[in-house]
């Protein structure tokens, strides 16, 4: 999403001579057909999430026929779920959800992730014990499982399947930030602003987690496809937000109907895949964009 | 050696104690119990009824002492008991670790063997059409949820097709004998293992394929071809096995996610697993069930952790025993 | 200098047998639409218990011509595009898959810059080399144990039967390039191509690793085709020297010669460069002669050395200066060759 | 059960055996059996924690408790009772005195005799203590006398109607006093592998995957069962249910446990045997409980109102495919003698009397909010509560719909009381005193107790109506309570019923006698025999 932002227009930035490093890497990342691939697919999503509210004012609860009328058969597109409603609009409405999912969790477990590796990278000793084993128990225990049991906890609303999705994918990004971090404090700028006097909080906020970001950035697509995939999982077995419309609600409705109807629980399954299928695109474009020397041989 | 693994069993004390606290407490703030559960089930329940079994269930006692009780109870090997079970915690989940175990360590296995080959095949064959059309599908597999696989798969080869059973492990009330029920099992298990092992063989590949590839680039894969050894001695004897480093780490993680993860699995094929069981627990409000089984899948994730950190040592001498 | 008087065993090429390894005319080029030329019409020979030195900044094609002779190439990246490698009297092209593995290890072994990176860290030491003792040797179990043992012994590894157990990454940097030069000799081959051996090394190491392979060479007679810009190093071992330059050999003829006179004016700026009374570390950027080694899709026409050369002419724009027949002493490709003898004073 | 009710009244004055419980009669319905031997494939969800009903009233415990274990009666589909351990009965004039004839030469699967002391240990010390329904069915009983090995007599403080239509097995079953004797019965292990002197034997149970059982040769009832094995399967998932009865891995299945959009086509198959029968003892009706207690909902006005903006035949067609009928009643279509519409307040579809309606109430179209928690049992609650939705919708309500688990809802409702109103789904019973009654009578609204008075309907007069309806003998009298209590229930509405539904039991064509009496496939299924040939 991030890289959305900043699609570069190639002839704005041609004429511009020199350009930030940061810049060249999105460049080199949506380059490649891998980038593009990902981008156009993902861009697919986010306009079906942008034109929900305009193709389908009235929600995507908005009974429009028989209950499961199959596509083509009737006025919906991609015909009617088992309560008559239009499948489209679930699906377009649904987009919405997905993405909101995946990017809040993502960015939660990252803010969550980032800060305890960093804490535990830059501090080490007591502090790095402490939160390490912390960290330990948190992966322990069988993710999926312990989502289940904090959405349970909360009651299945999308502000808690939002929370305990955070709440269970930060540990990877708390080790991979506690690592970075650990190479990036012996070098001698932190060395220096420490001889300056600088506070901890400034040195880690302004030195050591920008300089240990990179990989970070790398797996955040992979948190948003992980996040996707297990809201999908939890509306898969009943633990959806009933009142929001997403992929996995559908999934779950359509399941019994399985048999009868395989159309409602396979569509969204389809878009569920094209999703997490866009972003592991962009995943890779963009990690075989910071590690070049792996990208061709 | 011996102060190595002190360390470790030490720390995973440490983490199984902040499990069971912190669960205890996550678990106290859910709404309702065992007995509203169990009056629910049944409809017709008495205040008085109700009462007396919170007490029997020592769920009327204060937080902090039921706490203390229970990691005593835990320290002594007493993991509590499961009233609508009738029987203690451990030996539900222990009647129920089996299928999970198979299960797990099949897909392990399968999606270890598969993912490694397809990585590997693809490596040799980088940036080719093969590879290309290989690492499509692989990415695929990876951009598919597992139920959706799941489900695919038994409306494909159960239910369409017939060839797999739709559910269960066993076929209840079938004919007896070890092979038999081995034969049985294996059919029960096709389905769900293939469904589990399709995103970790993507996995696999991803990673062995970017691991050969990276490996192969080595000088030392240099040296021994300069040695005159083969293109499959190459990748046999020398590249594989430094490229597997990243894929036995990998299986460490797949086997923690799967000990009690394979929820959707289990409930998809109707397997008697742990993760099922852990899942009704929660919706039965089970709370020494469900601390129960995940303390056992907690030791179990300890012990693979420490044996794929011991095999890891053995196949990477750099690695040294440093805590 | 720390040695004024190089090694000259077989100083007189007239006298010599006929050369172990003959490359001429190699040309090396990328795959792909638009191939560039990485070596072009590289020639030279190696005669038996010869070391031969090719010398030259890094991109030059140095390793690119040993990897070629032992068709390591990439094959996804590079081919030879025209010339021959004989090894002996085989033409080296005609060989099987097969018949140029038995060659790989067995008649020319090669050693690289890396020791560390070069040794597999997850295989002992003595498997590394039992492993070119069963493909070469066929020696197997026990044998090949006890051979193992003899080759480190020969190259100089103190508790050798202890050593082999061990991995690479507990020897030292020193001891690492001596193990890859005992996997290099179980082959017993009659060809090492030593591709900067000494550079990932420090001083007092590299002395030694240089000194190793003079008397491994006296000792067994070995041919030894050094790759190196480690000028010290060449002036210890070297009986003859080949500059290379931009994927081309600028100047050759006996080491001591060229050392003395030489007449390329990249040689001698390649001389002058290297702090005298010193041995500076292998890899310092050649400071003193302006400008880079251009890419092999950018070469300048003419005489690539051109952008970089004071005394280039427009002669040398429109003519590439090809290298003359003479068939002893130096002879360097160059248009203005040996114009001066005082090459420190080139620049 | 009119009949029953005036068996106890003329055996409480004759204390005279019922001629009746001589034998089993032979019922016109039962198939001749035509096969013995043969397994049948049972498939029921979820899985049953333990193995006996005497302590619980779970639906799963129940079905497979009542194939092991027996009871004193079973009910035929009138509910009049059939011997199954008691031969006979006797009601002392009072009616507080019942003495129980037993059978003779009934033994327990590990071959003990079967004696009244069983009768006697089970009653006082598990169904009046642990079992839910127990503790108020025999509530009033104070001992039970064992004169002889087969005469069990239960004494009472009061006359209790109820109790002698509660005695079957998967409600009272039986357990064998000389293995729980002493022991806790909630952790004895014969809880796992039952002992009991039913038609099948217990063989091996996998929690939440199978259980095997075999036929008990020493059975009773001579040359019974005809099943060699009964196996159950528990899976959950209602399209594997389908998909396995379809491919013959499955023979039965109850309790509308697959999907409904499947059952048109197993029907037009020709393969399946599907029946709504054998469900007399549920009455399941699908309903909204309104909490009174809620300043909202407490305005009738804007209950009528929501009752006026659900089209309830919809949801019969397309929530329920047609198993079921509209509801505009309290009581189930199927209490035919009870169940009258006359001059009943009628809520039929007209959202524009909704929308007048809530204008009244002082709620302009677009300003009301509401929040519904569907029972999360099943799918068709949450299913009903997302089509509330989108009528609520046609009216300008906005209705949020809550997910919770079935703690979560019990609590939430039950205990906390903080919810406005649920679709709910309560079992009747076969009797308006059973499951009715505690949705409407002021005195059972109890905090913390679950599916009692939800509403906290608190109405002197319909508890006047309740309590003479429950105590009065006369038939024709009762009638007319009952349809005051239908007009009352529907001009009050503190509950709205929506659907009253048929449970379905489908049946492979080569299961014979699954569904034969009251119980349904909740019987012993002792006549049940499979066909090998179809």
């Amino acid at each position: 999403m991030t890289a959305m932002d900043t699609t570069p227009d190639t002839t704005a930035a041609k004429a511009r001579p020199a350009r930030p490093p940061r810049f060249q890497m999105l460049r080199r990342t949506l380059g490649t057909p891998k980038g593009i691939a990902g981008l156009a697919l993902l861009g697919i999503v986010v306009a079906m999430a942008a034109l929900a509210p305009i193709l389908f004012p009235m929600g995507p609860w908005a009974m429009v026929g028989r209950p499961y009328t199959w596509p083509g058969d009737g006025p919906a597109l991609l015909g009617t779920d088992v309560l008559g409603r239009d499948m489209t609009a679930a699906m377009f409405w649904g987009a919405q959800i997905s993405l909101l999912v995946g990017l809040v969790s993502a960015s939660v477990s990252l803010v969550i992730g980032i800060a305890v590796g960093a804490c535990a990278g830059y501090f080490g000793g007591r502090t790095d014990a402490v939160l390490m084993r912390f960290t330990d128990a948190v992966q322990t225990v069988p993710s999926f499982l312990f989502t289940i049991v904090i959405v349970a906890v909360a009651s299945p609303t999308i502000h808690s399947i939002v929370l305990a999705i955070s709440l269970v994918s930060w540990p990877a990004v708390a080790r991979l930030m506690r690592a970075e971090v650990l190479s990036v404090k012996k070098r001698e700028f932190v060395q220096s602003c420490r001889i300056i006097g600088m506070t901890d909080l400034r040195i880690i906020t302004t030195q050591v987690i920008p300089n240990a970001l990179s990989p970070v950035i790398v797996i955040a697509s992979v948190l948003v496809a992980t996040a996707i995939i297990t809201e999908a999982g939890l509306a898969f077995l009943g633990l959806g937000d009933p009142n929001v419309m997403s992929w996995g609600t559908m999934i779950n409705l359509g399941r019994p109907a399985i048999r009868t109807a395989w159309y409602i629980a396979l569509i969204p399954g389809g878009f569920v895949i094209l999703t997490v299928l866009a972003l592991n695109l962009l995943g890779d474009a963009i990690n075989d964009a910071f590690n070049p020397h792996l990208r061709k041989r | 050696m011996g102060h190595y693994l002190r360390n470790r069993l030490l720390q995973a004390v440490v983490v199984i104690l902040i499990i069971i606290v912190g669960n205890f407490i996550l678990l106290n703030a859910v709404p309702g119990d065992l007995v509203d559960v169990l009056a629910g089930r049944g409809g017709d329940m008495d205040a008085d009824l109700m009462a007396s079994l919170r007490a029997r269930f020592g769920l009327d006692d204060p937080l902090p002492i039921r706490l203390l009780d229970y990691i005593r109870n835990v320290l002594t090997g007493n993991l509590g008991y499961s009233w609508p079970h009738s029987q203690p915690v451990l030996d539900v989940v222990l009647q129920r670790l089996p299928a999970t175990t198979l299960l797990v360590i099949l897909s392990v296995i399968t999606s270890v063997f598969i993912g490694t080959l397809t990585g590997v095949f693809a490596a040799r064959k980088a940036h080719k059409l093969t590879d290309v059309i290989l690492s499509m599908v692989v990415l695929v597999c990876y951009a598919t949820p597992i139920f959706l696989t799941a489900l695919a798969l038994m409306l494909i080869f159960s239910v369409q097709l017939g060839w797999f059973p739709l559910s269960g492990l066993t076929t209840a009330g079938a004919e007896e004998g070890i092979l038999a029920t081995a034969a049985d099992m294996g059919r029960h298990l096709v389905l769900p293992v293939v469904s589990l092992s399709l995103f970790y063989v993507a996995i696999y590949a991803r990673l062995s394929r970017a691991s050969m590839l990276q490996v192969l680039t080595q000088d030392y894969v240099r040296t021994a071809r300069a040695k005159g050894v083969s293109e499959r001695g190459v990748i046999l004897g020398h590249a594989l096995r430094n490229a597997l480093l990243p894929v036995i780490t990998m299986a460490g993680l797949q086997i923690t996610e799967l000990f009690g993860g394979a929820v959707l699995t289990e409930t998809i094929f109707g397997l008697p697993g742990v993760g099922r069981l852990a899942y009704d627990a929660v919706f039965a409000r089970n709370f020494p069930l469900l601390l129960g089984i995940l303390i056992v899948c907690s030791f179990i994730i300890v012990i693979v952790n420490l044996l794929v950190d011991l095999l890891y040592m053995k196949l990477d001498p750099r690695v040294e025993l440093t805590k | 200098m720390t040695l004024s008087t190089p090694i000259c065993a077989s100083a007189d090429p007239v006298s010599h047998p006929a050369p172990i390894l003959t490359v001429s005319d190699l040309r090396i080029e990328t795959t792909g639409p638009q191939p560039a030329a990485l070596l072009e019409s590289v020639s030279f020979d190696i005669r038996p218990g010869e070391t031969l030195a090719l010398v030259g900044e890094s991109g030059a094609g140095k390793s690119l011509s040993a990897l070629a002779i032992l068709g390591l190439l990439p094959p996804d990246a590079m081919r030879v595009a025209a010339g021959q490698i004989h090894l002996g009297r085989t033409d080296l092209a005609t060989l099987s898959a097969r018949q140029m593995r038995a060659v790989r290890g067995g008649r020319v072994a090669m050693i690289f810059q890396d020791p560390l990176g070069c040794l597999n860290p997850v295989l002992t030491v003595g498997r590394q080399i039992t492993e070119a003792l069963r493909l070469h040797k066929g020696l197997r179990g026990a044998a090949a144990r006890a051979r193992a043992v003899e080759l480190l012994e020969l190259v100089r590894i103190p508790e050798p039967r202890k050593r082999l157990d061990e991995y690479p990454h507990r020897l030292s940097g020193g001891m690492r390039q001596r193990v890859m030069i005992a996997i290099a000799l179980a082959g017993e081959p009659e060809l090492l191509l030593a591709d900067e051996p000494t550079t990932a090394l420090d001083v007092t190491i590299s002395t030694q690793i240089i000194t190793l392979l003079r008397q491994l060479q006296a000792d067994i007679g070995l041919s030894i085709l050094m790759i190196t810009h480690d000028l010290p190093a060449v002036r210890m071992i070297a009986d003859r020297v080949a500059v290379m330059y931009s994927g081309r050999i600028v100047e050759t003829g006996i080491a001591d010669a060229v050392f003395a006179a030489p007449r390329h004016p990249y040689t001698q700026g390649l001389l002058s460069a290297r702090p005298r009374g010193a041995i500076a570390a292998g890899a310092a950027p050649l400071t003193e002669i302006p400008g880079a080694v251009p890419q092999p899709n950018e070469r300048p026409s003419g005489c690539t050395f051109r952008p970089r050369c004071p005394r280039a002419s427009a002669l040398c724009a429109q003519e590439r200066p090809a290298m003359p027949p003479a068939t002893s002493g130096s002879k360097a490709a160059c248009h203005h060759a040996g114009t001066s003898t005082d090459h420190a004073r080139a620049f | 059960m009119t009949l029953t009710r005036r068996q106890m009244l003329l055996s409480s004055l004759s204390t005279v055996a019922l001629a009746t419980l001589a034998g089993r009669p032979a019922w016109a319905t039962i198939d001749p059996v035509g096969h013995e031997g043969g397994t049948l494939t049972f498939v029921i969800s979820p899985s049953p924690q333990i193995l006996t009903s005497a302590m619980t009233t779970a639906g799963a415990e129940q079905v497979v408790s009542a194939k092991i274990s027996d009871s004193l009666f079973t009910y035929d589909f009138d509910m009049n009772i059939q011997p199954q351990l008691a031969t006979s009965y006797d009601v002392s004039e009072d009616g507080k005195t019942v003495t129980f004839h037993l059978r003779q030469g009934v033994k327990w699967h590990d071959g003990t005799p079967f004696t009244s002391r069983d009768v006697a240990y089970t009653c006082m010390k598990v169904w009046k203590v642990l079992h839910g329904r127990g503790r108020t069915i025999f509530k009033d009983v104070t001992e039970v006398q064992t004169p002889d090995d087969h005469t069990a007599v239960f004494v009472m403080t009061a006359p209790s109607p109820g109790m002698l239509k509660s005695l079957a097995a998967q409600q009272t079953q039986l357990l064998p006093a000389h293995l729980y004797e002493g022991t806790d019965p909630m952790t004895n292990p014969y809880n796992l592998k039952p002992v009991g002197t039913g038609p099948f034997k217990f063989v091996s149970f996998v929690s939440g995957d199978n259980l095997v059982l075999e036929k008990n040769e020493d059975y009773w009832d001579a040359g019974k069962p005809h099943l060699d094995k009964l196996v159950f399967r528990f899976v959950s998932d209602p399209a594997t249910v389908t998909a396995g009865l379809e491919s013959g891995e499955f023979d039965l299945v109850n309790q509308s446990l697959l999907p409904k959009p499947d059952l048109p086509r197993l029907e037009a198959s020709g393969k399946f045997d599907i029946t709504t029968k054998g469900y007399e003892f549920q009455n399941e009706m699908q309903m909204i409980e309104f909490n009174l207690d809620d300043p909202v909902m407490s305005n009738p006005k804007v209950r009528e109102a929501l009752a006026y903006a659900i089209d309830k035949q919809w949801l019969v067609d397309n929530v329920f495919f047609g198993y079921g009928k509209v509801a505009n009643t309290p009581l189930h279509y199927q209490l035919t003698q009870l169940y009258d519409e006359t001059d009943v307040p009628r809520y039929d579809y007209d959202p524009m009397k909704a929308v007048k309606l809530l204008e009244e109430a002082g709620y302009k179209r677009g300003t009301l909010e509401l929040t519904v928690d569907p029972l999360p049992y099943g799918e068709y609650q949450n299913m009903t509560a997302n089509y509330l939705r989108e009528a609520f919708r046609g009216i300008g309500v906005k209705l949020t719909v809550r997910n919770e688990d079935f703690a979560g809802f019990v609590k939430r409702v039950y205990t906390d009381r903080d919810f406005q109103f649920t679709v709910n789904l309560l079992t009747g019973g076969s009797d308006p005193t059973i499951g009715t009654h505690r949705t409407y009578w002021s005195k059972s609204f109890a905090k913390g107790v679950g599916f009692s008075n939800g509403s906290h309907y608190d109405s002197p007069e319909m508890d006047k109506i309740l309590e003479a309806a429950s105590a009065e003998m006369d038939e024709e009298k009762r009638i007319g309570l009952y349809h005051a209590f239908q007009k009352l229930a529907m001009t009050d509405l503190p509950v709205l019923p929506l659907v009253a539904v048929e449970s379905v039991t489908v049946a492979n064509k080569r299961v014979h006698n699954h569904t034969i009496n009251a119980h349904g496939t909740y019987a012993d299924f002792a006549e049940v025999w499979v066909d090998p040939k179809a």
